[in-house]
């Protein structure tokens, strides 16, 4: 009962949904479109499933006073201020209301944004250092990342001369036509190995996150 | 610890430094590097700078502020170029999002054209642009097929007023101009498929010269296309930006971003080969001790 | 450790004062400027700005190495995105998307327009607050339906998805001529030529390609020991991959070279005011 | 038929005359280029119910105006109008730049919607042939009544039908000739093998292992098959009694991955040794989940590192990081774009459609590898089919090509 009705589920939604594929008509996309509607609304629930995991595992920090507990309260307190702001829709403490509330949206702008973006900016350095660990020419294999990396890198550098011209030719090269060979087999591998693992999935033998018991 | 195991296992915390530094005196000192320019996009300068005073050109800026990192500097580079010699300009914009931010970016050319510049040893005076004598903005009209082909009878079919709402009749440089005919040459800057249709209603049905800016990432797909001579010249991304910039000796913001990029490739460049050069000398140090 | 403790305190408190000072400049710089709107909001507004400025400058830090700077950054960072997703999501898809669709009175509380009750709308409902019952030990295995539900849509919507786009339509676009008619100038030994762009280099190019799918999908086999003729195909397949891995790392510097610009163009000019 | 042809000479006169005249006025249009004479108009207008749809749409074709493109060459575009009755009110639907021939007319499915188009409802066509004047232009023929609905087969997903059936068929075979006993090989995955030592290590260290399931959510095949490695990882750990570490991006994924790691610490005997704080929420964002887990491998400094699932743009700063943390680190992700840096970045990399090969592989079930014997009988498939595809093209057969062609 506990892990037969699920599987009888996955079985029932999955067929559905590939018979769905085949009916153009109006009732299946009805259906279709509702369906994927409901995975958002469900997502809000998980997504307060989430939140209580993240204040519960900080308020352990906190409590135990595990090592760097201060940082936790960091947390908690941008996370309560956040949503004290978004939620602020009755009250108005600030100008304007809800995701408008003008601490929300501050909030949003420098603190997130910056954030986000220098953390984003940080791979400029790694890779970097990335590059400059890993590409040694170790192996045959290493070699050839390590040549085609190079000469793309040059394509445009301005020090090279009649060579650069070679450079930009043979990059542009590299970039349209192994490029594009090595992508669509390991595009067609990634698709088969998808497809089997839906329907191992709806059939039922892939099914460690369903649990046991 | 020699030298080789010391450039093999650099602190990777020297690594960013250097990038750091690199980056940030490039970005902040002006200097100007070379750069290759290539004929596709000489042909666009060319074409341009032996244009005569007076002679009209049709500039469209066909993308939206999604591609305007890559794309804005060919624009200002190309409309600079041409109001100081004295062309007359004719924009449109077939991108949806496109009017404001062209709008805005004819404004900062016509601000710069005020100021004395020397390029290339000539020497330019500064000279007031006025919008309907030396530029018309035609703004934004949907269909981007049927605008082409209607500008190839008349202008006046699909942009009966101008943006600002000002008739094209009463628009004094406006006076004589029908269609394609009238105009030089037509440069097309755009990161979507406008440039298909811009070859194939525009030059395949109405023969005018006609030129593309792209992105990057687009410019190896219209190589055939300058093969055929339906296009003479074609500018790809920043690097066909910065060859324009550096050809009308303008450095702008395409130089100033391929002098970052380029500094910082050489940085990484740099250290993959002082790392290839420690491992591959202790390697043949250690297969030395192996031998004996 | 004493020691240390007195070094990180003074760097505290040399920080603090760089950044104040940095919030009254800028607060004064602001004064100045053509669309200032009061004292009140340039105050502000500096504030944020150097916060912004702050926050940035302490992810950087982390280059160096983990400090107590970027642990601040993460944790608020950490802290503010969650409540962020969570409250887009309260307000968009619960009152924006399923409070409408059934309840008047709710709506009329949240100020939405009330679309009618729709019983198809209470399915979500139940399976979200099933889902929610894993916080009871004993009822716990009741959310199983809802992941059932889920995993299962997605699994039989995946299935034809990638066997349509990853293997169908791959099939056909791998149908390539071996030996290129060049734009209308006739067969292919009429015009015969060594340019990049021409003839020949084309039909070089569509061996390559159809040579490269092929090992590279042989390297994919995995019921197969790969020795021999199959070994030697595995081989090139990888050898496909690693050039186009090289060749994709490197071309991605570019971009995130210009990212670093774009943070750079944020420190030395909305906040420093280094460059115009 | 009568009214057929007589709709085709009708066309034929109405095309003649505004030709005659042009002639006549041939020199005076060179000279005000704005005045156009009118241009004949298309015929043999049709239009039909749009195939293999959810209806609200029809389909129209029509001849070209002898004016595109030659005579007159004076049509710069047609317009498409639609009326629910033969008299009108006829309403413009579409502008089509010269050289169209075809049109589809979608409407919405909304009944709200301004743009609502009945299905079982009589509607009435014409064309309209436009020139550079908009006063000149010339209409077709009305053609009607015509009336759309919906299919309830898309016949033109018949491959993808064959498809299905073929692979599960497969498949499902394959499966059964596994169960009764054939034996399977499965070739070596370097970075699957490395899983098992990297936790003895981790044990020996006394260090945790961290298991990164990425951004994808629990509607992603790739983060599932994380799921059925994360669940071997967890077993081994919970007979080593080794700590490990879970953070997640998605709270679903969460719900799920903590289901998964129970049952491997139920499965191991030691169900007490389960802890819900093994497995915990992040938030749903990007960069914020990496600069939390950068911070998680900098100070727990764990032994391991696994990243399989779903990952973009932060593989690299999560992989750097970690390396720099000195710990082994094995990865496997299906997005392209990644790889790369992972391979790079990490000492074993599971490439592609090793990631969904590596749960068979750890399993050696008979189901499993039943399964994957089935992708390698699709890849062979793949090649066969498109060897014959180019020798077909290259001989210039198209039929062959046309049988994989799936329309929308």
């Amino acid at each position: 009962m506990k892990r037969q009705i699920p599987l009888a589920l996955v079985f029932i939604f999955g067929i559905f949904h590939i018979f769905q594929y085949f009916v153009p008509h109006e009732s299946s996309e009805w259906l279709y479109e509702f369906f994927l509607k409901w995975i958002y609304i469900i997502g809000i629930f998980a997504l307060a499933l989430g939140i209580w995991s993240l204040i519960r595992v900080s308020w352990d920090k906190v409590k135990h006073r595990r090592p760097n507990w201060p940082y936790a309260l960091i947390t908690l307190g941008g996370l309560f201020a956040m949503i004290i702001f978004g939620f602020d829709y009755f009250r108005h403490f600030f100008t304007a209301e809800g995701l408008q509330n003008y601490m929300f949206r501050a909030f949003f702008d420098y603190i997130l944004i910056p954030i986000q973006s220098t953390m984003f900016s940080l791979l400029a350095f790694f890779i970097a250092s990335a590059a400059y660990r890993a590409f040694r020419a170790r192996s045959l294999l290493a070699t050839l990342l390590l040549l085609s990396a190079l000469i793309i890198m040059l394509r445009f550098n301005p020090y090279l001369g009649f060579f650069g011209d070679y450079m930009e030719k043979t990059a542009s090269w590299l970039l349209n036509v192994p490029n594009l060979a090595a992508k669509r087999a390991i595009i067609i591998g990634v698709g088969l190995g998808m497809v089997a693992t839906s329907l191992k999935v709806m059939l039922g033998i892939e099914r460690q996150y369903l649990g046991k018991d | 610890m020699n030298i080789f195991d010391r450039m093999m296992s650099l602190d990777r915390r020297w690594v960013f430094l250097l990038l750091a530094v690199v980056c940030v005196v490039t970005y902040v000192w002006p200097f100007s590097i070379p750069i290759r320019t290539t004929d596709e996009v000489e042909n666009i300068f060319d074409f341009i700078d032996t244009l005569k005073e007076g002679d009209y050109i049709f500039l469209g800026i066909d993308y939206d502020p999604n591609a305007l990192a890559e794309l804005h500097p060919m624009t200002y580079a190309i409309a600079e170029h041409a109001f100081r010699k004295k062309l007359k300009i004719i924009f449109a914009t077939l991108s949806q999002n496109g009017p404001g931010m062209a709008d805005q970016a004819i404004r900062d050319i016509t601000d710069s054209v005020k100021l004395d510049r020397t390029y290339n040893g000539v020497f330019y005076p500064g000279r007031t642009i006025v919008n309907g004598v030396d530029y018309v903005f035609l703004g934004y009209k949907p269909y981007f097929a049927l605008v082409i082909l209607g500008m190839g009878q008349n202008f006046r079919i699909p942009f009966p007023t101008d943006y600002y709402g000002t008739p094209l009749d009463s628009i004094p440089m406006m006076k004589g101009i029908l269609n394609y005919d009238q105009i030089k040459c037509v440069v097309d800057i755009t990161a979507g498929n406008v440039a298909d249709a811009w070859i194939s209603y525009g030059q395949g049905r109405y023969n005018f010269p006609l030129a593309l800016g792209l992105t990057g990432v687009m410019g190896a797909d219209y190589y055939p296309f300058l093969n055929s001579r339906q296009i003479f010249g074609l500018m790809g991304g920043l690097l066909g930006a910065a060859q324009y910039e550096k050809l009308s000796d303008n450095p702008g913001p395409a130089m100033d971003g391929m002098r970052i990029q380029v500094y910082a490739h050489i940085v990484i460049i740099f250290f993959i080969i002082i790392g290839n050069i420690g491992f591959l000398a202790s390697r043949k140090k250690r297969m030395g001790k192996e031998v004996k | 450790m004493a020691n240390s403790k007195r070094i990180s305190a003074i760097i505290l408190i040399i920080v603090i004062a760089t950044f104040l000072l940095s919030w009254i400049i800028k607060a004064f710089n602001l004064e100045g400027s053509p669309n200032n709107t009061g004292l009140w909001f340039s105050i502000r507004d500096a504030f944020f700005i150097t916060i912004a400025a702050f926050l940035t400058l302490a992810i950087f830090s982390f280059l160096y190495k983990d400090n107590p700077y970027y642990k601040f950054a993460e944790h608020l960072f950490v802290g503010i995105s969650a409540a962020y997703w969570m409250c887009v999501g309260f307000w968009s898809t619960l009152i924006g998307n399923l409070v409408p669709n059934i309840s008047s009175s709710l709506s009329t509380f949240f100020r939405v327009p009330y679309k009618g009750l729709h019983f198809t709308y209470f399915v979500p409902l139940i399976l979200g607050i099933i889902l929610l019952m894993r916080l009871s030990s004993k009822r716990g295995w009741i959310s199983r339906w809802a992941l059932a539900w889920i995993v299962g849509t997605t699994s039989g919507l995946n299935l034809i998805r990638y066997l349509r786009t990853d293997f169908i339509s791959q099939v056909s676009n791998t149908f390539i001529p071996l030996l290129v008619d060049w734009k209308g100038v006739g067969p292919f030994f009429s015009h015969f030529s060594l340019s990049s762009t021409g003839q020949f280099a084309m039909t070089l190019s569509n061996w390559v390609i159809f040579i490269g799918v092929f090992c590279g999908l042989i390297y994919f086999f995995f019921s197969k020991e790969h020795k021999g003729i199959f070994g030697t195909a595995s081989r090139v397949g990888i050898w496909v991959l690693m050039i186009t891995f090289g060749a994709s790392f490197g071309y991605t510097v570019m971009g995130r070279v210009s990212l670093l610009v774009g943070r750079l163009t944020y420190l030395f000019r909305d906040w420093l005011g280094l460059i115009s | 038929m009568k009214l057929k042809i007589l709709s085709i000479f009708c066309s034929l006169l109405l095309g003649i005359v505004p030709l005659a005249i042009a002639q006549e006025n041939a020199d005076t249009a060179s000279v005000d280029s704005t005045a156009v004479a009118s241009p004949a108009p298309v015929s043999q207008l049709t239009a039909v119910d749009t195939d293999n749809d959810h209806g609200h749409s029809i389909s129209l074709k029509w001849e070209p105006s002898p004016d595109d493109g030659a005579g007159l060459k004076s049509v710069i575009g047609y317009e498409v109008y639609r009326a629910e009755s033969p008299g009108g009110p006829f309403v413009i639907r579409a502008a089509l730049p010269s050289g169209a021939s075809s049109h589809i007319d979608v409407g919405a499915k909304e009944k709200e919607s301004g743009d609502y188009m009945a299905d079982y409802t009589d509607y009435y066509y014409k064309v309209r042939a436009i020139t550079a004047d908009s006063l000149v232009y010339s209409d077709s023929d009305v053609f009607g009544p015509v009336q759309c609905y919906g299919q309830w087969f898309n016949t033109g997903r018949i491959p993808v039908l064959v498809f299905v059936i073929g692979f599960m068929c497969t498949t499902i075979l394959l499966i059964q000739k596994a169960k009764s006993g054939a034996k399977l090989f499965v070739r070596r995955l370097a970075g699957i093998e490395a899983v098992d030592e990297a936790i003895g290590r981790a044990t020996e260290m006394g260090k945790p292992i961290l298991y990164v399931l990425g951004l994808g959510t629990a509607a992603d095949i790739a983060t599932i098959a994380s799921y059925t490695i994360l669940g071997r990882v967890a077993k081994k750990v919970a007979e080593y009694q080794t700590r490990l570490i879970v953070p997640c991006y998605d709270p679903i994924t969460m719900t799920v991955a903590q289901e998964t790691v129970k049952t491997a610490y139920a499965d191991a005997g030691r169900p007490d040794d389960y802890n819900e704080d093994m497995v915990y929420f992040v938030t749903q964002s990007q960069f914020a989940y990496v600069a939390a887990v950068n911070g998680t491998m900098l100070r727990e400094r764990p032994a391991t590192n696994i990243y399989m699932g779903l990952f973009y743009a932060e593989s690299l700063i999560l992989a750097e990081t970690g390396a720099l943390a000195g710990s082994i680190q094995i990865s496997g992700t299906d997005q392209i774009a990644q790889i790369p840096f992972f391979i790079v970045a990490c000492d074993y990399t599971l490439i592609g459609e090793e990631l969904y090969a590596a749960s068979a592989y750890l399993g050696r079930e008979p189901l499993l590898l039943g399964s994957l014997k089935a992708q390698d009988y699709a890849k062979a498939a793949f090649i066969v089919l498109a060897v014959i595809g180019f020798l077909t093209i290259n001989f210039g057969i198209d039929w062959f090509k046309q049988l994989f062609y799936i329309s929308n």
